[in-house]
Formats: C-alpha cells, structure tokens, sequence
C-alpha cells in the first residue's frame, strides 16, 4: 500500500513539478531542456498583455473574495438569528451556489446581465443629461458578481460552521459580564469566527484567481490570467506560459497554505 | 448597594413556554438576601430555564422576575446585577485567565481604573487559589482549574447574585466534593446569595440551605434540606430526594391503619384521606437482624445482594408479597452478628412513624 | 422583550443577510430564470434571443445526444476511476499514516486542488503530447503512439483533477470511525480482510457517497479537461454550451441545455443524499 | 476588424460606419488590388479598407505522411488513412464546411441542404479519425502531435519557416480566398484616434511591418514594393495566379447561415 501512496503523490506532483521546471529552461522549445535560465521570467513580466491580465485577475479575486468575506459572513452571523423556514431557503440558495456547475454559472450570468443592461441602457442614455451617458457593460463587475456567488457561498458555510462550533455559552457569558451585544460580537465573536473568515477569503480569492470557465462567459473585453494562459496555452507554446504559470501555481499555493494554517484544528477549553 | 428589599430574587407568577411546550408554569418564588439555593430536579424540569430567567437569557412569557426588588423584564443579561457560573464555564478560549477575569470588570461604565482592575483581579484569583495562573492560556488549565476560573470571572464583579448552572458537573467524584466545601465557604465570606441548579441531590443537600424540588415546571417543594429529606412533600420528592422504599397498602379503620399485600398491618404516621396508599421508607430506616424485632413493623425476607460500600453497605432483601426491599446498614452500628450475606433469611424492622404515606393517586 | 427591542432585532437580522440576499437574488435566482425563459424562446436572426414560447429547444436536445451520452459515461467512470485511486491513499492517510506526518500528507493532497486546474491541465496536455510520453516510447521502439485527444487522455485527466476531492471526504469518514471497532473486530476473531469488508469500508461509505457525488456533479459541468486533452473532440456538455454561447450564438438551445443539465444535477445529488442517508447519517466534508 | 463576407453583415445591422477617406489621407484607392477591395464599398460607399488578405489551404509534415496532397478530396482522403489520428480542421464552419463541400465537388459557399447533408455525412465519417477540432493548430503541428491540417496563409508562412519539412498547399479542387479589413465601429468612444489609428496603418512603411510579423499578403502595391524578395518570392504568401484561380471568396450567407452553424455544431457533438 506504501508503494501505491507514494506513487498517487509521484502521480500528483511530478505534472506541476515539470511545468515549474521547464518554466527555468533556458532554451525556447517546451519541450527539450537545455539549461537553467530566468529569461522566461522577464519575458513575462515584460509582457504588457499579461501585466494587465494579471492585474485585472488581482483586482477581480480581491474584490470579490473582500465582498465575499464580509457579506458571507454577515449572512452566516444573519442566519443564526433566522427561523427555520427562511434559514432553510438561504441554506438551499447557498447550497445551489456551490453546485450548480460553473459553466452554468456563467451563462446564466451572460444571459441576465446582457438583459438587464439592454434593459438599463437606453434608460440611462434617455435620462443621462451629458453627452456620453454611462453604459453598462461586462468587464470587472460582472466577473466580480459571479465569482462572489460561488464565493459568498464558500465564506458562509465556513463561518456558520465555526459559528456552530462555538456555542452559545461564551456569547450569553460576555452578556453576563456586562458586554453589550455590539462588544460581545468584537471582543468574543469575531476574533473566535477571525480565522476562519480569514480562510474563506483566502480561498474565495483562489477561487477567483484561478477561475477560468466563469470569466470566459462574463468577462466581456477584459481579459483576466486564466483566459490569457488559456489562449496562450492554444496559440503556442513556449516557456513563457510556464513561467506564468508557475506564477499562478505560487500564488495559490501561499494562499492555501495560509488559509489551511488558519482553519487547523484548535485545542478546545474543554476537559 | 443599598437594598429594597429583603429578598434578593423573587419569582412572581412565572410562566416560560416555547412555542407549544410549557417548561416553566406559574413560579413564585422567594430568595431572601444572602441564602444559598438550590434548583433540585431531574433534566427537562425548568430548573435550568429559571435560573437562565434571572440571568436574563431567557424572558418570562408570563410574570415577572425581580432581583433586589426590581423588576428585570426586558432587562438584558448584560444589565443585571448577577453573575453566572456556566455549566461547561464558558472561557473565553482567546483570552489568559487573566483576561477572561478581568473581563466583566473592563466593561463597567463608568471606567474602572486600570489599576484597580489589576487588582480586583489579582485578589479574584488569590481567592479560588490561582495566583500564579494569571497569564495561563485557558487551554493549559485542568477541569478544576478551569472551574476556578470561572468562578474567579463572576466574583469579581461582586455581584448581588451568583448563578451556578452544574458547575461541578464535569468534575471527578473527588473534586467536587472539595469544590463543594470550598463554595459553601466562599459563599458564607462573601455573604453573596448563591442560586445553584443541579440534579444532584446530594449536591444540593450538602451544599444548599434551602433546596426547591422541581418537576415538570413546576416547584414540589421548598425547604431546608432536613426538611426536605425527612418530610418530603409527595412521593416524587421522596423518589428523587435519596432513595425510598415503596410499599403499596390499603387504608383500613378510617386511615388509621395500612394493610399491607402481605396481609400485614401497620399504623399511619399521619392520617390519610384515601382508600390506597403508597408507603416510602427510607432505605437506612430500615433496621436488618437475623431475629424479629419486637415493636413496630417486621417483616421476614432473603438477601439476594449485597454491595459493599466501604463505611457501609446495600442490601436488597425480597420479602414475600412486598417484593424487593433497598437497606442501607451502617458498620459502625452493626452488630457482629447482624452481618449478612445473599441467601440469608434476614427481618427487616422499622419504626412505622419513619415511614411517609401518600395517596397513590400521586404515584 | 420590549416591542422595540425586538424590532431592533428584526431590522439586525434584515441588515445582515441583506446584501447576501441580494446577491443570490440578482446573480443566481434571476439568472436562473432568465435561462428558463431563454429555453422557451427562439434563435435571433444573427444569433442571441429572440422572445417566444415553443418547446422546439428541448425537442431538439436530441442534436447534443453525443455530448449527453459522452459526459453521462465519463463522469461517473471518471468519478470510479477516481475512487479505485483514493480509497487506498485515504485509508492509509487515516489509518496507517503516523499523525505526526498525517497533517503534511492530507495537506499535500489538499493543496493541488486549489491550484489552478487549467495549469494542472495543461501540464498534461504536454506529457501526453508527441514530446511528451510518445517521445520517451520512441526510445523503446514503441512509434508514433498518440496520447492526447483520447478519451483516455481526458479520463486520466479527470482522475488527476478530481483526485483530491475523492481522497477528502473519504479520509474525513474513515478518520471519524473508531478504532476501537477495528479492535474489537479483530478480538472477535475477524481476519483483518473481512474487518476491511465488514466494518471499515460500510462505515466509510457516506464518505465515498460524498466524493462520488462530488466529483459526478463537478465533472458534469466540466469544460477544461475535455477541451485541453481532448482536442474538441470528446465532447462534454460544458463544451457543448460553451460552443453555443459563444460561438454559434445559439442562446434558447444552449438554455435549454442548461436548464437540462442543472436537472441532471439535482437528479444526481438527490440519489447521493438518498443512498448517503440510507447507509447512515449525512456528515460533513472538508473540503480544506 | 472584419473579414470580407461580414461587412455586408454589420452594415445591415448598422454596426459600422461609413469611413470618411479624408481622415485617411495614407489610404490610396488606385494602389490596392481591386479583386481585395470590393467588399469594403457598398452602394459606392467605404465601409472598410482593406488590412491584407490570405488563403485558406492546408499545411502537411512531410516527414510524416509520404503521400503527396493536392486537394481537398486528398485532404479528407488521407485524414481517414496515412495520417489516421493526427488531422486537424478549424474550429470554424466557414471553412471545415467549405472544405468538405470543395472535397465533394460542391461550391465553397453552398448552402443547399442536400449538399450540406453530403458535407455532414463525410465530416461524421472523418471525425473519429480526427486528432483535434481546433483553429488554433500551430503548437500541434509543432509538436508534431498533428501532420496534418487545415490552414491559413500567414500560419502556413509560420510554420513553413520555422519547420521547414511543413509544407502549405492549395487545393487544386477549390478552397477560399479571403481579406480581413478595418473599420470603425458605430458605437467607437473615441472615432478621431481610430481614423488616426487606421491612417497610421496605411501608411506603407507601416504596413511593411505589420506584414513581416503576421505573414499575410498585402493588398497594397506599395507595401509590395517595400518587401524583401524572399517574402514575395514565397509561394506560400504569393501565390501563382492559377493556383488562386479555383478558389472563392466566403459569403456574407454562408456565414450566418443557421443551418451551417448547426451542422458544425452537431460535428463537433458527434
């Protein structure tokens, strides 16, 4: 069994190993290695296309995994205060969030904001008292809408599970102890549900920096790192490409180790 | 704090439902200042919803409940005048035991001097025997400890009230019965009102100076605990107050004589209005011999088992047409000879003025 | 409690889960309605929508039969496939493994999942390329042998994705069992075979349950993998939508598609939940 | 930037405006090849000038396959044979369609339903030995996953280039001829900066570079003038007239065709 083990993890890895390794080949082809070489790293961080697709996957994963930390949680802390039947439906809701394939996720998305915004437009255009007035269009916001969907859902469920973990004994005795409720939640609530508000967006930012499927459908004319690595990955190959992606691979894995170090399990005060 | 009134918790008529289900029913309830009650029941009896209805985490759906003679409905917790011992004792895990202590103290209006708290905390945990444990993460402390920090977390507040939900419930047997002792004097020092909930009884005998027996939201009896265990009030009490001895009879000669299933007579304690009745003795009431006791009530049975409790000892004795009989035998009052073992023909004799007699219609 | 206090608390409440709620509302609920509706329409002239009420998408979900049929095969084989690999590495990570070195095991499962899969995707694309393993067969005689743009290379690709999830939610079930009841199965004479049969693999059910369900359901949705390792030719239903919304612009149809293949989703789940609770209660998944 | 048989489509749809030529003083209507530039005027006005324009053959590894290809019937012949698993066509209706049509002895553009069925019939039949549905065939062809593929002009300079065992064809049977033009859109935000864009590219000396990198022929005399001899010696890029001959332009029709979107959607599902 050791050896099957071993083999599952051999299996797991060497396929991210060689594409870090190439990422360092010195020579242009992907597929032959010829020496160590960093060039292929300043190719890419020279590359203007990709700095902007980068920086748009930057600005999109930490604006939405921020609404997702913030508004996840407040819907967890919301729904503990909800009756059954109403909690029942946000449970579903969230439920479906996760579930439903991205792709559908994405279509379903395209499909209401190209509505809505044919909807809106010539409104704005007829009220808009300047010459240029606004138009809605796909770009960051609709991919940040989306991406918050799934990624709301993920921080909720997190943080209601650590809510659930915690017990209502600790929050009645900071009641006892004078704290009004605002400052129970401060002092006694949110640093104990911290952790793992913290891991949810630190996941929810992975989410979205790694999505691909739903930002093709939604992202309209920007393009976001996966679409561009996605295209990359079709018009050629160079070593390029695994440079980025080794780059992409590094973000991720800091994040998840990071949120995985957060949500460990704690000693619990009990005897 | 100047006082109001005499009694430091007064119960007015409370009623508790939840939705459909009524877990406390119409309560009145009179705590004086400085006493040390006990909530006594079995689980699911409302003890646990009064003491959360002067803590303040629950509301009363009916009544009212008063502390120092003021009326707290709609009081939250975190403006009352008491403090709560929780059952799990509900530490801030992210805080030193330090930090958990001085909480209450940080959140007074108006500010308490940072000095001041030091020092009220300091003198908390001299108080449960922890100094040195100030800067602790709650995690390294025992059960015990943990339990004193808990209690250090309420004291320091000096409040009028201290509520204990089970507090030594998840203590080893030793334990608590040196936390029992060491609440009992703590609450005598401070001269504080102490309102325990436990389903103990033993804990609630030992501890308390008035016990109130609850059940199904409702309170059987209140007294001090003698009171309580001597002359229980009906025949739950007797049951869940140490153990009883049951014997079904039938009144005879205007209620003044029970006639037993064995045919045997015995005279009443005291005169009841029924034709049936259940007769409880205690179990140490009962007087084991290997011959007939002349006076009282005597009845021949065998020994079927025998548990050895080190200073004492059990016995169960069948007794034809009675059934099984609970004997409690001290050694040190023991004869040599009165020593028995499982197969022995034994009788078993009572005074019948030690025995209560309830209508069975309260069985 | 005071008539405002309550209020109060109510409006908390409302406050709270507000901007959530409008979230699902406006990017899940009403999405959801416009692809139902979407599904009932017609084709525009130059594609996208064009308002109707005829039932001719569903009708026509016959022309994607091959993308149906393609993606109800490989998921659940794909979601096998999957399980054949992880039974063995869950059950060593929580039975066999040290829990010193436990936590850095389960955590190296973990970690890839959360990277991106197009990467992890793409570094197969090139070792089943003709530089790839073929190049290294050459050496040994074997020429000319084609990898990518099989089923095979899209199953190995699914397997290589999915993995981790199948490994977690079996690990999490197998981690909770008892072991005390692998014990006591053992004190009872039972050979450590017919304990594997008889306790450990029924008390980790609920666990593989979760990983098949998980895995099944994602994998119908997939797009990446097939498209990457199956050059546009094994064909999943993902690809099918993809290629209808943003290619031939055939919005009803590709609604319609939608519509059915969020259907066979909850179809799926809702089998899983049945059987998962059947075997024993339902439990939770770590999915971190 | 639209190809020939679009123009016709935005126009109607009212996409595109017409181009005012005296912002594009650089563009010289009497230097560009007449055959490339019709499709950019309608009712005799300029919707779009022209950006370069291309064929659509297919490239072969002739260090794979040993047969030599020289039609679209050869093409769709040897894809099920020698080079079994290892043939591409585009991602693309427009063209795999037109293809299979040229390979059958129908027209480019047809959109006959019979036909269409013939067309259908053999892409179904072909497609199980197919090694990609893809547009984008250059890392296949590279790597040489792929032998052989449907191509254009510029991929087919690329790939020529870089490989030189990657050969481009025409097929004698037919095939397309393309442009790929500017225009402005109707909506643009910002209409002076794209006539000053699109007079920037006319400019020969500007368009010489364009075409080194991209690789397709000019429709531009002047931008012929300006190329080294080995790009216009390059029968790939330029070729001989009668090769040109048999080949058609695509048709705005052929295009938004529903029923050709359908039967290549129905190929790639199949």
């Amino acid at each position: 069994m050791r050896a099957l083990v071993t083999f599952v993890y051999v299996f797991l890895y060497t396929p991210i190993a060689l594409v870090v390794l190439f990422s360092f080949n010195a020579g242009r082809n992907a597929s032959e290695f010829i020496g160590f070489s960093a060039q292929w790293y300043g190719k890419a961080l020279s590359n203007t296309f990709l700095m902007e697709a980068l920086r748009n996957s930057l600005i999109v994963a930490f604006t939405s995994a921020a609404l997702a930390a913030i508004f996840g949680t407040m819907a967890a802390i919301g729904m503990e205060r909800l009756g059954a039947r109403t909690r029942a439906v946000f449970d579903g809701l969230f439920a479906a969030a996760i579930v439903v394939p991205g792709v559908v996720i994405g279509i379903a998305t395209l499909v209401a904001l190209v509505e809505v915004f044919g909807f809106i437009n010539p409104v704005l255009a007829a009220i808009w008292p300047g010459d240029q007035p606004p138009r809605l269009s796909l770009g960051y916001g609709s991919i940040i809408a989306a991406h918050g969907l799934f990624t709301m859902a993920l921080v909720t469920m997190i943080v209601k599970a650590r809510i659930a973990g915690l017990g209502r004994d600790i929050v009645e005795a900071s009641s006892d102890l004078y704290a009004a409720p605002l400052t129970t939640f401060r002092q006694i609530v949110l640093p104990q549900i911290m952790p793992s508000i913290l891991a949810g967006f630190l996941l929810a930012f992975t989410f979205s920096f790694d999505d691909f499927i739903i930002a093709f459908f939604v992202a309209g004319s920007n393009t976001t790192l996966p679409i561009y690595v996605f295209a990359s990955i079709r018009r050629g190959v160079t070593p390029e490409i695994n440079a980025i992606a080794t780059m992409v691979l590094a973000v991720s894995l800091a994040l998840i180790l990071i949120a995985r170090f957060l949500m460990r399990e704690k000693k619990k005060p009990t005897t | 704090m100047a006082s109001a009134s005499t009694n430091d918790i007064e119960f007015r008529s409370v009623t508790k439902n939840y939705g459909p289900v009524t877990a406390v029913k119409d309560i009145n309830l009179n705590v004086p200042k400085g006493a040390f009650l006990a909530l006594l029941g079995p689980s699911g009896c409302g003890k646990t919803t009064c003491l959360r209805m002067i803590g303040g985490f629950e509301q009363p759906s009916e009544g009212a409940v008063l502390i120092d003679g003021r009326e707290m409905n709609g009081v939250p917790a975190y403006r009352r005048p008491v403090n709560m011992v929780f059952q799990h004792y509900a530490l801030f895990p992210h805080f030193n035991v330090e930090q958990n202590v001085a909480y209450g103290l940080k959140q007074m209006r108006p500010r308490i001097a940072a000095g001041d708290i030091d020092r009220r905390v300091a003198e908390a945990l001299e108080m449960v025997r922890l100094d040195g444990f100030a800067k602790r993460r709650i995690y390294e402390m025992s059960g015990g400890q943990q339990q004193r920090v808990a209690l250090a977390r309420a004291l320091v507040n000096r409040p009028s009230v201290l509520l204990l939900d089970e507090p030594l419930a998840a203590l080893d047997k030793k334990l608590r019965s040196a936390m029992q002792i060491e609440l009992q004097t703590l609450q005598r020092d401070l001269g504080i009102t102490f309102v325990l909930v436990t389903h103990d009884q033993e804990e609630a005998l030992s501890m308390a100076d008035i016990v109130c027996v609850m059940s199904a939201g409702r309170i059987r009896q209140l007294g001090a605990p003698q009171e309580v265990y001597d002359h229980p009030a009906d025949l739950f009490v007797a049951d869940f107050v140490g153990k009883t001895n049951r014997i079904e009879a039938k009144l005879e000669a205007g209620g003044a004589t029970l006639r037993l299933a064995d045919g045997s007579a015995i005279p009443a304690s005291k005169p009841v209005a029924t034709d049936e009745a259940i007769v409880a003795i205690r179990p140490e009431a009962i007087r084991l011999s290997r011959e007939r006791v002349a006076n009282g009530a005597s009845f021949q049975g065998v020994v079927t088992h025998r548990i050895f409790l080190g200073s004492s000892a059990e016995y169960a004795v069948n007794v034809p047409g009675l059934g099984d009989f609970l004997v409690t035998a001290d050694r040190s009052t023991m004869n040599e000879s009165d020593l028995v073992a499982p197969g022995d023909a034994v009788f078993l004799g009572f005074d019948p003025a030690a025995a209560h007699v309830f209508p069975a219609s309260t069985a | 409690m005071t008539l405002t206090a309550q209020v109060k608390k109510r409006l908390v409440t409302i406050a709270l889960v507000a901007p959530a709620s409008l979230w699902l509302f406006v990017f899940l609920v009403l999405p959801f309605i416009a692809i139902i509706v979407f599904a009932f329409g017609e084709r525009g002239p130059v594609g996208g929508y064009q308002p109707a009420f005829t039932f001719e998408q569903f009708a026509n979900l016959g022309a994607r039969a091959a993308a149906f049929v393609n993606t109800l095969v490989l998921a659940p084989i794909g979601a096998a496939a999957c399980l054949l690999v992880a039974y063995p590495v869950a059950y060593y990570l929580a039975i066999k493994a040290s829990p010193q070195r436990r936590l850095l095991l389960v955590s190296l499962v973990v970690v890839p999942f959360w990277t991106s899969l197009l990467v992890r995707t793409y570094a197969w694309m090139y070792i089943l390329g003709a530089r790839g393993i073929p190049h290294l067969l050459e050496y040994i005689g074997f020429d000319n042998v084609r990898l990518l743009n099989t089923p095979g290379a899209v199953l190995l690709g699914i397997v290589y994705g999915y993995l981790p999830l199948m490994i977690m939610p079996i690990y999490v079930s197998l981690e909770k069992l008892d072991r005390r009841l692998l014990e006591a199965s053992a004190d009872l004479g039972a050979h450590p075979i017919s304990t594997f049969f008889g306790v450990t693999l029924p008390l980790s059910l609920p666990g593989v349950m979760t990983g098949i369900a998980l895995v099944t359901i994602l994998l119908l949705g997939e797009y990446l993998i097939p498209q990457l390792l199956g050059g546009g030719k094994v064909f999943f239903i993902g690809n099918a939508l993809v290629d209808l919304f943003l290619q031939s612009r055939n919005w009803p149809f590709g609604s319609a598609i939608a519509v059915t293949l969020v259907a066979v989703v909850v179809v799926v789940l809702l089998v899983a939940m049945r059987i998962a609770w059947r075997i024993a209660g339902t439990r939770q998944v770590d999915l971190v | 930037m639209p190809t020939n048989y679009t123009i016709s489509t935005y126009h109607k749809l009212g996409l595109i405006d017409e181009l005012d030529l005296s912002k594009v003083p650089n563009f010289s209507q009497k230097t560009e090849n007449p055959r490339f530039t019709k499709e950019g005027r309608i009712d005799g006005k300029t919707y779009a000038v022209p950006k370069n324009w291309g064929t659509t053959g297919f490239a072969t590894n002739t260090s794979k396959l040993k047969a030599k290809l020289t039609s679209w019937k050869d093409f769709f012949e040897i894809v099920q044979t020698e080079a079994d698993g290892r043939g591409m066509v585009h991602d693309y209706q427009l063209t795999t369609i037109g293809s299979a049509l040229v390979s059958l002895g129908y027209g480019f553009n047809s959109i006959k339903p019979e036909e269409l069925a013939k067309a259908e019939e053999l892409l179904i039949k072909v497609k199980p030995h197919l090694f990609a549905i893809n547009s984008d065939y250059q890392p296949a062809m590279r790597a040489t996953d792929a032998w052989l593929t449907m191509c254009w002009t510029n991929d087919g300079a690329q790939l020529n280039r870089d490989m030189p065992e990657i050969s481009y064809t025409l097929g004698k049977d037919g095939g397309e001829i393309w442009t790929d033009y500017y225009a402005i859109p109707k909506d643009a935000p910002n209409k002076a900066a794209g006539y000053a864009l699109l007079n920037y590219l006319m400019d020969p000396n500007n368009a010489v570079k364009e075409h080194l990198a991209n690789g397709a022929p000019t429709t531009d005399s002047r931008v012929i003038a300006l190329l080294p001899k080995e790009i216009t010696s390059n029968k790939i890029v330029y070729p001989d007239e009668a090769s040109l001959t048999p080949l058609e332009f695509g048709a705005a029709v052929t295009l938004t065709d529903p029923g050709r979107a359908e039967l290549m959607a129905r190929f790639k599902s199949a």
